[in-house]
């Protein structure tokens, strides 16, 4: 039994750990911890505390990401496994902030609604760890498992509102289409390990680059990008996401369609870039197909949305069309499809958040998400008519709120490209930024042009935390527009240099 | 160019004046409407005070030079850079924008249009001002595009907020069209930023594509020329009209409100094609040679066609659009001409029609104000109700119709004139058929808009109104129409007045095509 | 070697009958049945691909756990224990062709890429310690710990969380 | 003053802003203004005129020398403010300066404006023409304006009118001084927009609007070709809108004969929509909607022979676009002989006077466009002259019988000779002017152009022409008759008492009347005068110079013909006795049949008489009068007219038919169905999600399937 | 045949999968579905054990371990959706879980 152990002790390397580099989980998974078994002590009435505390440890949880950054060292573990590069430090920081104002949100929301609320908490957090472990993850064990760290969570959060059969419903919906993706992926990463004989990235990248181009390579590829692509509700994958929004907690439809989606790019980022670099010719059409059909049958199916949360769910899909394009040219314009993706990320996150912050504030006093119930906003809510509208248009892309620039990016990435296919593809999302204002437009229309529907003009009442992420959003949204901020965000966030092929 | 200050900031100032003065505002309560009047009458006036003195300080003996250039950089990333200056060709477009946006504030001084909301109402103003100025400023592509974008939200909300009963849809339209235009040009934006040697500064991407040697670039094959102007054509002519996108044009001007009108004509309309003088032409010569001949057809079509569709109008102000359209016809057939005469008519023609549509477009707002309704056949008489308005209607007629002597001729004259002997590479044959046309269309402008000024104001007023007291001009519309009316004709009287500005830079612009063609 | 064989195609045979009769059957409980069937046969190929660890835990875990939780959803969903009338909804034929496409699709590309393939004969990755078991556990411990970690988060969330939704109250 | 002309112009443009700004604050409303803005206009072209005669004297008397001046001609021309000549070959002047001496034109300009290297400048052009165009609309005006002070006294808008007549004044000024093409140009349309606004003076009544509107739009229709002469003259002189520069590079060859054939043929169109030559006539008529004066200063005087004055300007670019000076027919001469013609034609049938003078100033105009085609260019100024104070005068007339019995109708007339003897004189003096009776001023000037039809141009000469101009003198005899005749001959058909003007519209009756009279005296022919007073106006008024055709060899003066003179002296009067016979014998026929015993009594006497009127009412007269003249007014009314008319209902048609059908449902239809497009395509992609998850999971599986399998056949 | 070919356990994989597919689309009981998930999760472990067995490495093994502590995750969470479905419906019918579409 000794020698056993003695034997396997020869075998076992000490993994060698970085402290500093998992500070940002570590905190998270103590804060995660705290607010679990708070949760167990705190009388009914004390409550309020909770999400200040998960709020906290979300900003606490920031400072040793800023640390990292000052240090500015990339830091590697497990062999390549595990990274903290600026890539992971950037999005870390997206998630944990994005998380935050996620928090404020639902401060509000699930207070007033009788809802569980310390599991809540809980279950957000680790959510926004799995994301967190995302942005370092480097190997497909790790990714799989932060996946399913972040999803898990997400599932039973977006059912969170269980009486009501529509938040069942869609809890169910994306529960079952999570792990058929689920299954997708897998069995696309099992045969990625059976043609690289590793779980690494960058070892997969280098042995697809030796390989020929061989059907099973393809099958994999398609595989794990369909899989992802249900992440980031890439069309056709993106079935779950009008319904889910819908039914789901408003505050974790907004964490849905930004942080969630923003942690399927994250990862595909890092299986297109590091692991299927050399694979271009199958990930670029597939990328451009699923760009193009993103942008297209996103659009115009918003178009005929009269729910405002559903309208926002379908322009979720066309900007991530929009995002996907970038990797349609993937390797044809260096670092610009990183830039580009990482920038829009940043500055979709404060547009979208913003939009539906509104949306929650508006439906304090409507009790509806219908486009209808916007009428006469800018009459008796001018300050939330003009911010929805500064979110609106920003997702429109129109200069000089923030959107354009990310749209701007995106064009530069896909134009750089300098190939026919390069600029059909800018056409098409020429055409589709054009057909998305239509339906924002309509939004801003309803709020400045119509009458409040039942001529009912008693001011909505903002609560403070609701306030903040307001106020967050819009700044964000504001000052990225104008300043070069986003875009070095994006410029910074590069994969360690070993890392790539 | 004595003061270091003026040269620095001067422009900056004039752009972002009534931008801080609108930040202002936010913070004032809508109630307190007669502040926010103040505050946006101070930050117009800082503006364009700001202006005149810029414009003061201009060296006009070398117009074709860029002045009160600020070179910094902005958003490092893409190269995006602040680079603003002025030169012959935004002098006269910067000069109008100062002046018409103070003209509507005070011309809405004491009637706002419905549902009111002065605060509202003004802030737009003041940021569509900041847009409209950066855009003849800015002299990179990038911070170009914004500014022309910026234009759009304040124009949709003041058409779709405080227009007439079809404003919702005249807005999304507007708003539509636009920006399918923009999205297009800013896909050539960006073709030409990684074909011409990754600047967006206009200046330079014009060097290195003519010279892809010394700049170190690829020379640009033509064909890709094409296909990037193609995307530039759609965005500037969007934006102008150009038939057949004019379709957003007769439905915004007939729903905006009376200021939105006169903006949209006097100014905006003027952004498509200040843009294809400022960025098509002189950075893509070649390609400028291939489409002139589809433009300038496209522009004689628009002339015939705004024109025919005019005499099918029966409301004042949708005829007015519609001769925008014509008119813009005229403009657009000059540059199509990519000689130096067509360019000056150009600019002469922008510069008049901003003019004279804008003061077309202040009388009907008036028209409507006191009678309530813009139909043609209910309307007549207005000499006898209203004789001093019925006079400047009629002027504004005659200068619209390109009367000699006043402005409108000085941009439709040469316009024809250039179409004679167009620039090098571009068929005679083609251009002097367009010439034709084109003075035919003088024909077409004569007959609607004097057939408009004799159901409208000649004759007795109809039974509607025969009772009805209807007041002559008021002092704010005589303050906001006075300037627009001395400049109709001291313009008409003495056109060097903008030729002298522009000509250099036009005539350098005009030499950098034929030596393409040439070269 | 033929033993092996034999093994395979025996166990595998049963395999995909008691997969079919899993999304055929009309009655839950018996699907459920065969499921296990299934689960046991994995395990079984499991032990012929030298994965002892492995497939110890799938029936531990599959049979042990995870058949025990469905068990329990079909009590407590008062799914009939007999025949249902009716268990394939309208669009079943869906099903058959997205099964079928991705069936060929699936065997020609891993036939394309694996088809003379060998398994090794000696499948053991540490062949001094006679067992893959200290392999598998060296590994989560050193290369894979940080999963480890996370899904041990995982299984709290998913644990509280279920609970939290399935509870009767609030 | 020569090199000041330009305060001439200057003076009533002043006066125009004046009286805009404050004449409603005047004693009298303004007109005082205006009275003495074109008073003193009138004396300083008079200052003009004598210069002039001094400066081409002068340079008569310098021209001994020749060498001298050749030299000196070169040393100013580059000289931008100051006198100069247009450039010539020093080999030109040498050989025309045996006969003439050169006159050098007084020139003036100020910079305009610059495109690139083309300068447009604006300026004085003074000379012959010039100086003359400047005496008759000065004069013209001051006796209107006068005139009108009587005439549109106590109307609602009488400031306006002054105000308007002196900005029309100013722009005719201008017109005639005009240094360039371009501010020709200018100045053209701004006399059309005076008439314009004078037509539609009152404006309350809708048909004086439309004919406004028609005047305005028919102008704008020439002004087409005007813009195309202009612009192909301006690239064809090397960049110049310089009508000097552009005359002498025509007459030098320097440019080509289809440049200047295409302008010339260009500039006609704008000559048929001023000068109102058939086809583009037809807004004069409707312009006499107009108050009188106005009708008289613009629509007869002045603005009319705009047209005129133009071609004589670029008579250069004319003569050789034409050929003028070697062919037989030309485009000008045939539009001037239709129009000859065919206003005479339609004088006939008019009942209202002021359209019976209209038709007449067509067909008058007619005859000067023809004799410029036909190369009689002294000729056809020298017509202009006369006319311009004649037909004044008839209008002013006419005027002032309306003012007795307000109405313009003839039929409502008759008789007036005894209640307004000195607008009966005065009338009937204009007439015969008119008609062309030795010695009136229309006889000098109607025979000279008779006469160069005859003996100008090519083989064969234009006598065709003679023919036609015979043909309408007779006419114009006709139809003056039976006007003069229905309004102060007979009874008097209207309502109310008729009265004398008052002095304010006599005075100018008579001394246009006077005019009319002495005015051809200035152009006697040699044959008939001392060397000293003949050919005044030629000598004084036609340039000399590189810049006119007078240095060619084709060019010629026709002679004075006795011929000539006597048959169309003859013409003229038969047709006097045809119309008189005509309506005095209308009168006897009614009153035979009415008696019809007297009637077969006085038979022998009356039987020869019946058959002269046999003869010419239903041979001659009624030859001309009933299926000609009315033929020629049915085609005008119908056909012509309803051309320009239907012009207009055809563009307004087919405006609304591009508005409805192509704006609204092509071009719009096509924006609005790819926005139905977008949302039917909504519609069908809403299927996707169709609420059930399974499909949802199929879509999944099947896509990733779907995309594997492609990908794998495809790459 | 002597050996076992790698493709023996792929292609039952494969089968497997195609099956579990199958299931997931056509069975109209919710814990059928989540049954059939199950087939497709064991798929995959078979492919990662072979692979794993291919290159002698033990990646195989443990990523089949992961993927078996997550199935047992996500089976509970799915129970769990099924059980609250269960409740406010008294139905596991998928097919009428349809409230929100379009």
């Amino acid at each position: 039994m000794l020698a056993t152990l003695a034997q396997a002790d020869d075998g076992f390397v000490r993994p060698v750990i970085d402290w500093h580099a998992l500070a940002p989980e570590l905190v998270m998974t103590a804060v995660l911890c705290i607010v679990l078994v708070a949760d167990l002590f705190l009388p009914e009435d004390r409550k309020a505390v909770l999400p200040s505390l998960a709020g906290l440890g979300l900003l606490a949880a920031l400072i040793p990401v800023l640390t990292l950054a000052v240090d500015g060292a990339d830091r590697t573990m497990f062999g390549g496994a595990y990274v903290v590069d600026n890539f992971a430090l950037v999005v870390k920081a997206l998630f944990l902030v994005a998380g935050y104002v996620t928090v404020l949100q639902s401060t509000n929301y699930i207070a007033e609604g009788d809802y569980a609320e310390g599991e809540y908490y809980f279950l957000l957090l680790s959510s926004i760890l799995g994301m967190t472990v995302m942005g370092s993850a480097r190997d497909l064990v790790t990714i799989f498992v932060a996946l399913e760290l972040l999803s898990v969570p997400a599932y039973l959060l977006a059912g969170w509102r269980k009486r009501d059969p529509k938040g069942n419903e869609a809890g169910a919906k994306y529960y079952l289409m999570g792990v058929f993706a689920t299954g997708v992926l897998l069995y696309g990463m099992s045969l990625l390990y059976g043609v690289a004989g590793s779980t690494k990235l960058s070892d997969i990248g280098a042995a697809l680059a030796g390989a020929e181009s061989l059907p099973a390579i393809t099958l994999a590829i398609v595989f794990c990008v369909a899989g992802f692509g249900f992440k980031v509700s890439a069309v056709p994958f993106h079935t779950w996401a009008p319904d889910t929004y819908e039914g789901a907690p408003t505050p974790i439809t907004a964490f849905l369609s930004v942080s969630s989606k923003a942690a399927g790019f994250v990862a595909l980022l890092q299986l297109v870039i590091i692991g299927f670099a050399e694979r271009t010719d199958v990930v670029r059409p597939m990328m451009w197909v699923l760009a193009a059909l993103s942008m297209t049958i996103g659009n115009v199916v918003a178009l005929r949305q009269t729910n405002v949360v559903r309208m926002l769910a379908y322009s979720g899909i066309s900007q991530a069309g929009f995002m996907l394009a970038p990797l349609a040219v993937v390797g044809q314009v260096g670092d610009d499809t990183l830039t580009s993706i990482v920038t829009y990320l940043v500055i979709y996150a404060a547009m979208n958040l913003g939009a539906f912050t509104v949306v929650m504030a508006v439906a304090r006093k409507t009790g509806s998400a219908e486009v209808s119930s916007f009428g006469g906003l800018f009459d008796y809510a001018p300050s939330l008519a003009v911010l929805m509208s500064i979110f609106l248009f920003s997702l429109a892309g129109i200069p000089p709120l923030a959107g354009w620039l990310a749209k701007f990016v995106a064009f530069r990435a896909v134009i750089d490209a300098d190939t026919g296919w390069a600029y059909a593809l800018a056409v098409v999302m020429a055409v589709n930024s054009v057909i998305a204002l239509a339906y924002y437009a309509n939004i801003a229309k309803e709020m400045w042009m119509n009458p409040a529907p039942d001529g009912d003009k008693t001011p909505v009442r903002v609560p403070v935390s609701l306030t903040a992420a307001l106020a967050i959003t819009a700044v964000f949204t504001l000052v990225f527009g104008v300043t070069q901020w986003a875009t070095e965000l994006g410029d910074m966030a590069n994969f360690v240099a070993n890392i790539r092929p | 160019m004595n003061n270091e200050f003026l040269t620095d900031w001067g422009l900056t100032l004039m752009v972002f004046l009534p931008a801080a003065g609108a930040l202002v505002m936010l913070l004032i309560p809508k109630a307190d409407e007669q502040a926010h009047k103040w505050v946006s009458m101070v930050a117009v006036f800082a503006s364009a005070g700001v202006g005149v003195a810029v414009l003061a300080d201009f060296d006009y003996g070398r117009t074709a030079d860029l002045q009160f250039v600020v070179d910094k950089p902005w958003i490092d990333v893409i190269n995006a850079r602040y680079f603003v200056g002025i030169d012959g060709l935004s002098v006269p477009l910067v000069a109008l924008t100062l002046l018409i946006t103070p003209l509507c504030i005070i011309y809405s001084w004491n009637h706002f249009p419905e549902p009111r909301n002065p605060k509202a109402f003004l802030i737009l103003l003041l940021v569509l001002q900041t847009g409209l100025l950066g855009t003849f400023v800015a002299q990179d592509l990038i911070l170009f595009f914004v500014f022309f974008e910026v234009v759009l939200l304040p124009m949709y909300f003041l058409i779709g907020v405080w227009g007439a009963e079809q404003r919702q849809y005249a807005a999304i339209k507007f708003f539509l069209f636009t920006l399918f235009g923009s999205a297009l040009m800013i896909i050539s934006f960006l073709a030409l930023y990684f074909v011409g040697g990754e600047t967006f500064v206009i200046p330079e991407l014009a060097r290195n594509i003519s010279e892809p040697a010394a700049a170190g670039i690829e020379a640009v094959p033509l064909a890709t020329q094409v296909l990037i102007f193609g995307g530039m054509f759609m965005g500037f002519g969007i934006k102008v009209p150009i038939f057949p996108f004019h379709t957003w044009l007769p439905d915004a001007h007939t729903q905006a409100p009376t200021v939105g009108s006169v903006i949209l004509a006097a100014i905006m309309l003027k952004l498509g094609t200040y843009g294809f003088i400022r960025v098509a032409l002189p950075i893509l010569p070649e390609a400028a040679v291939e489409w002139a001949p589809y433009i300038g057809a496209l522009a004689v079509i628009g002339i015939i066609y705004g024109a025919l569709a005019c005499l099918a109008q029966t409301d004042m102000k949708r005829l007015i659009a519609f001769s925008s359209v014509s008119h813009m016809g005229f403009i657009m057939l000059g540059i199509a001409t990519l000689t130096d005469f067509g360019l000056n008519a150009a600019v002469m023609g922008m510069v008049a029609h901003g003019l004279i549509t804008g003061m077309l477009f202040f009388l009907a707002g008036s028209v409507k104000d006191r009678y309530h309704t813009l139909e043609i056949r209910r309307l007549g008489g207005i000499l006898v109700k209203a004789p001093r308005m019925g006079w400047i209607l009629g002027f504004t007629a005659m200068a619209s119709l390109g009367l000699p002597g006043l402005a409108g001729f000085w941009g439709e004259f040469p316009a024809i004139l250039s179409a004679y002997d167009p620039g090098a590479g571009l068929s005679t044959v083609t251009f002097r058929v367009y010439m034709v046309i084109a003075a035919l269309g003088t024909v077409f402008a004569a007959g609607y808009l004097l057939w408009l000024y004799q159901r409208t104001s000649f004759g007795v007023p109809t039974e509607e109104f025969e009772d009805d007291d209807i007041p002559d001009v008021q002092v704010p519309e005589w303050i906001a129409w006075v300037p627009m009316l001395v400049l109709i004709l001291a313009i008409g009287i003495y056109p060097n007045l903008v030729f002298r500005v522009t000509d250099d830079q036009l005539t350098s612009v005009a030499q950098m095509l034929t030596a393409a063609v040439g070269g | 070697m033929v033993a092996q064989n034999i093994f395979f195609y025996v166990i595998a045979a049963g395999m995909v009958g008691a997969a079919v009769a899993v999304v055929t059957t009309r009655n839950v409980v018996r699907a459920a049945l065969y499921l296990i069937a299934v689960f046991a046969g994995v395990a079984a190929q499991f032990i012929l691909l030298a994965a002892e660890f492995v497939a110890v835990t799938q029936v531990l875990i599959y049979i042990g756990a995870i058949m025990v939780l469905m068990l329990f959803g079909i009590m407590l969903t008062r799914a009939r224990i007999g025949r249902d009338v009716d268990m394939t909804n309208d669009h079943w034929w869906v099903g058959v062709g997205t099964a079928l496409l991705l069936a060929a699709v699936m065997a020609y590309s891993l036939i394309d890429r694996w088809g003379d393939d060998a398994l090794p004969v000696d499948r053991q990755v540490n062949s001094v310690g006679g067992s893959n078991t200290a392999t598998v556990s060296d590994s989560i411990f050193s290369q894979y710990l940080i999963p480890f970690e996370i899904v041990s988060v995982l299984l709290l969330a998913a644990l509280v969380g279920a609970i939290v939704i399935a509870r009767k109250d609030r | 003053m020569l090199r000041n002309a330009w305060i001439i112009p200057v003076i009533p443009a002043l006066s125009f802003f004046l009286i805009l700004l404050f004449g409603k604050r005047l004693p009298r409303k303004g007109s005082e203004l205006g009275l003495a803005a074109v008073g003193a206009a009138f004396v300083l072209a008079l200052v003009t005129q004598v210069q002039w005669f001094q400066h081409v004297n002068d340079a008569e008397h310098e021209s001994e020398p020749t060498e001298e001046h050749a030299a000196q001609v070169v040393t100013v021309s580059g000289v931008s403010d100051g006198e100069i000549s247009a450039p010539e070959t020093p080999e030109q002047q040498g050989e025309e300066s045996e006969e003439h001496a050169s006159i050098e034109p007084v020139t003036r300009e100020w910079t305009w404006f610059e495109f690139g290297e083309t300068e447009a400048e604006v300026g004085t052009l003074i000379d012959g023409p010039a100086v003359m165009m400047l005496i008759v609309v000065t004069l013209v005006s001051l006796l209107v304006h006068v005139y009108s002070t009587d005439y549109v006294a106590g109307d609602r808008r009488y400031t306006h009118f002054f105000a308007f007549l002196s900005l029309f004044t100013a722009s005719m000024l201008g017109l005639v001084m005009s240094r360039s093409t371009l501010q020709l140009m200018v100045c053209w349309e701004l006399v059309g927009v005076c008439s314009f606004v004078l037509i539609g003076h009152w404006w309350e009544e809708k048909a004086n609007s439309d004919a406004a509107l028609k005047a305005f739009i028919t102008n704008r229709v020439g002004d087409v070709g005007m813009i195309v002469g202009v612009i192909v003259l301006f690239f064809a002189a090397g960049q110049s809108f310089d009508i000097l520069d552009i005359n002498t590079q025509a007459l030098s060859g320097d440019i080509s004969h289809t440049a200047l054939l295409v302008a010339s043929c260009a500039l006609i169109a704008a000559v048929m929509s001023k000068s109102g030559q058939f086809i583009l006539h037809t807004w004069l008529p409707d312009a006499m909607a107009g108050p009188t004066p106005v009708s008289a200063l613009i629509h007869a005087a002045t603005m009319v022979v705009a047209g005129i004055y133009m071609v004589s300007r670029l008579y250069g670019v004319f003569w050789e676009g034409l050929s003028i000076g070697v062919s037989s027919i030309n485009l000008l001469a045939l539009v001037g002989g239709v129009t000859v013609l065919g206003g005479a034609g339609l004088a006939f049938v008019q009942n209202d006077i002021k359209r019976v003078l209209a038709y007449s100033t067509v067909s008058q105009l007619g005859y000067m466009v023809m004799a410029l085609g036909i190369g009689a260019w002294t000729a056809a100024l020298f017509h202009l002259f006369t006319h311009a104070f004649f037909k004044a005068c008839l209008f002013l007339g006419s005027g002032s019988v309306s003012h007795a019995v307000h109405s313009f109708d003839m039929r409502e007339m008759g008789g007036l000779r005894k209640w307004m003897p000195h607008t009966y004189r005065t009338f009937l003096i204009a007439t015969a002017a008119l008609i062309g009776i030795f010695p009136f001023a229309g006889f000098w000037s109607k025979d000279e152009i008779l006469a160069g039809a005859s003996q100008l141009g090519g083989a064969g000469n234009y006598r065709v022409f003679t023919v036609v101009g015979i043909i309408g003198a007779f006419m114009t005899a006709a139809y003056m008759t039976r006007c003069v005749y229905l309004t102060f001959f007979g009874e008097f058909r209207g309502h109310g008492h008729p009265h004398e003007s008052g002095p304010r519209i006599v005075v100018p009756l008579w001394i246009l009347a006077v005019l009319g009279v002495v005015a051809g005296l200035v152009n006697l022919p040699s044959a008939l005068a001392p060397d000293s007073v003949e050919l005044r106006f030629e000598h004084y008024y036609e340039p000399v110079g590189a810049y006119f055709p007078s240095i060619v060899p084709e060019f010629a003066h026709p002679e004075f013909s006795w011929g000539i003179a006597i048959v169309s002296t003859l013409i003229g009067l038969i047709g006097i006795g045809i119309g008189i016979g005509w309506y005095t014998g209308r009168i006897a026929l009614r009153g035979i049949s009415e008696r019809n015993a007297l009637a077969r009594a006085g038979y022998t006497t009356l039987v020869n008489k019946y058959y002269f009127d046999h003869l010419y009412t239903d041979v001659i007269a009624a030859g001309t009068k009933g299926p000609v003249a009315r033929g020629v007014n049915w085609f005008n009314q119908n056909v012509i007219d309803g051309v320009v008319n239907g012009a207009g209902r055809l563009a307004t048609a087919s405006g609304r038919w591009v508005y409805t059908h192509v704006d609204q449902q092509v071009v719009d239809g096509a924006v609005n169905g790819s926005a139905a497009a977008a949302q039917t395509g909504g519609q069908v992609f809403r299927q996707l999600t169709s609420g059930k998850v399974q499909q949802y999971g199929a879509l999944l599986f099947g896509a990733a399937a779907l995309f594997a399998g492609a990908f794998i056949v495809l790459i | 045949m002597d050996d076992l070919m790698l493709n023996q356990f792929l292609l039952l994989a494969a089968i497997l999968f195609s099956i579990g597919v199958y299931g997931v689309i056509a069975r109209k009981n919710t814990v059928m579905v989540l049954m059939s998930i199950e087939l497709i999760l064991n798929a995959v472990n078979i492919n990662l054990l072979t692979f794993g067995a291919a290159n002698r490495d033990v990646a195989g093994a443990v990523f089949a371990l992961f993927v078996i502590a997550v199935a047992a995750a996500e089976v509970g969470v799915g129970l769990a959706m099924v059980l609250i479905i269960y409740r406010n419906r008294q139905s596991v019918d998928l097919d009428e879980v349809d409230s929100m579409r379009g």
